[in-house]
């Protein structure tokens, strides 16, 4: 059982998720959104943001960095497997 | 009695009809707009962008805590996205109560909450270049 | 820096525009209006007097003390006379500022001493009878 | 000297002097204005405002009287031989 749900849940990463990018993390990147690659060892909120800090390392220079999953801030320890959106929430600067 | 937008150019008449409210004695309104400098430098226009469906989320997020924690009578969020010129309005909050401290106190509360947690970023264009503010430390 | 006014009927696009000042990033507007119940009866309507160039002085006086204790912008105080149904405005006090606290005190500051010192009476018509507030102790 | 200047004070009182009513003080009245009596014992505010309350007991029932010399709120020891205008302020209810 447990098996199985891991697969299922790697199964759901792969299935082509993808991080929407808002302001400076949207022009770091180049472009509106990021693909999360098929990559077992990305599991929760914290690895999500190792990832993306290894791959723009630019990132590590904002004031910080959030992740919002299904439309809430969400805590680093906090699994994405099931996720069906998820965003990079930097430094807000409404009103 | 929860009023939550985002919208292109704010219209201050629709804020006023909206929180006007046959029980309430006074409505505190807290606009905010472009202003023409920031680090000490020229703006010469902003732009607003959002995590759309999430901001509107946390927006009600925020006026329910106000209803929860203040007797009033209506609530409104209005934040304006795209560019906008100095003078513009930004963003209108504004509440409605049978006591103005109520309003007061309520208003303050949904601009500062507003600020430090509604996913929306504001692009500052000077005339050299161009900033993500509250983006770097 | 200071529009001080008295007027038939309030117009809530002068008091933004006013206010409007292209160094300030926000401004705080307080809007009393004409509620339908006091004393636990229906109002009808409101009428206001004013001793108008003792109120116009103390209102400036009032604007005056708000500009030597907090950094304004502009501070605009507007209030009307006469007859006033239910949900009207009756009373618009303004202030704009770099900064939002400041907006938000000199506001508060502003509506609460108004109601203590500016020579204007309000008379509520009721089904029954009309009162003249706070007349009586 | 000290003669000739209360002359010219009692002058200035009975010269017309009129007090200015407002809200509930001018239906008390029944009218905008109340002319001030040729009296020599009418030299401060406060002896104004004995003189009112003695001309209309109603006002005694108010829950404050102030007096505006020249548009200004005027102590009760403030003499009101040289006032240009003078008004009776019952308790302020705007806003």
């Amino acid at each position: 059982m447990l098996m199985f749900s891991f697969i299922i849940r790697l199964k759901k990463i792969t299935e082509g998720m993808k991080i929407q990018l808002f302001g400076i993390s949207k022009d770091i990147v180049g472009q509106r959104e990021l693909a999360l690659p098929n990559d077992p060892s990305l599991q929760t909120v914290m690895d999500l943001k190792k990832w993306i800090l290894h791959q723009y390392p630019r990132m590590g220079n904002l004031s910080s960095i959030g992740i919002a999953v299904d439309l809430e801030y969400a805590e680093d320890d906090q699994p994405i497997g099931q996720a069906k959106e998820i965003a990079l929430i930097p430094p807000v600067s409404g009103g | 009695m929860i009023h939550i937008k985002l919208v292109d150019n704010i219209v201050l008449d629709e804020a006023y009809s909206y929180l006007q409210d046959p029980e309430a004695g006074g409505m505190d309104l807290f606009i905010g707009s472009v202003r023409n400098h920031a680090l000490g430098k020229d703006v010469v226009k902003l732009e607003f962008e959002a995590y759309e469906p999430m901001a509107i989320s946390e927006m009600k997020k925020l006026a329910q805590q106000a209803i929860e924690k203040w007797p009033l009578k209506k609530v409104l969020i209005i934040h304006a996205l795209g560019e906008k010129q100095v003078g513009e309005p930004v963003v209108v909050i504004g509440t409605s109560s049978a006591h103005r401290q109520d309003a007061f106190e309520s208003c303050r509360f949904l601009i500062d909450e507003l600020k430090m947690t509604v996913p929306i970023w504001k692009k500052e264009y000077f005339t050299d270049q161009t900033v993500w503010v509250n983006a770097h430390p």
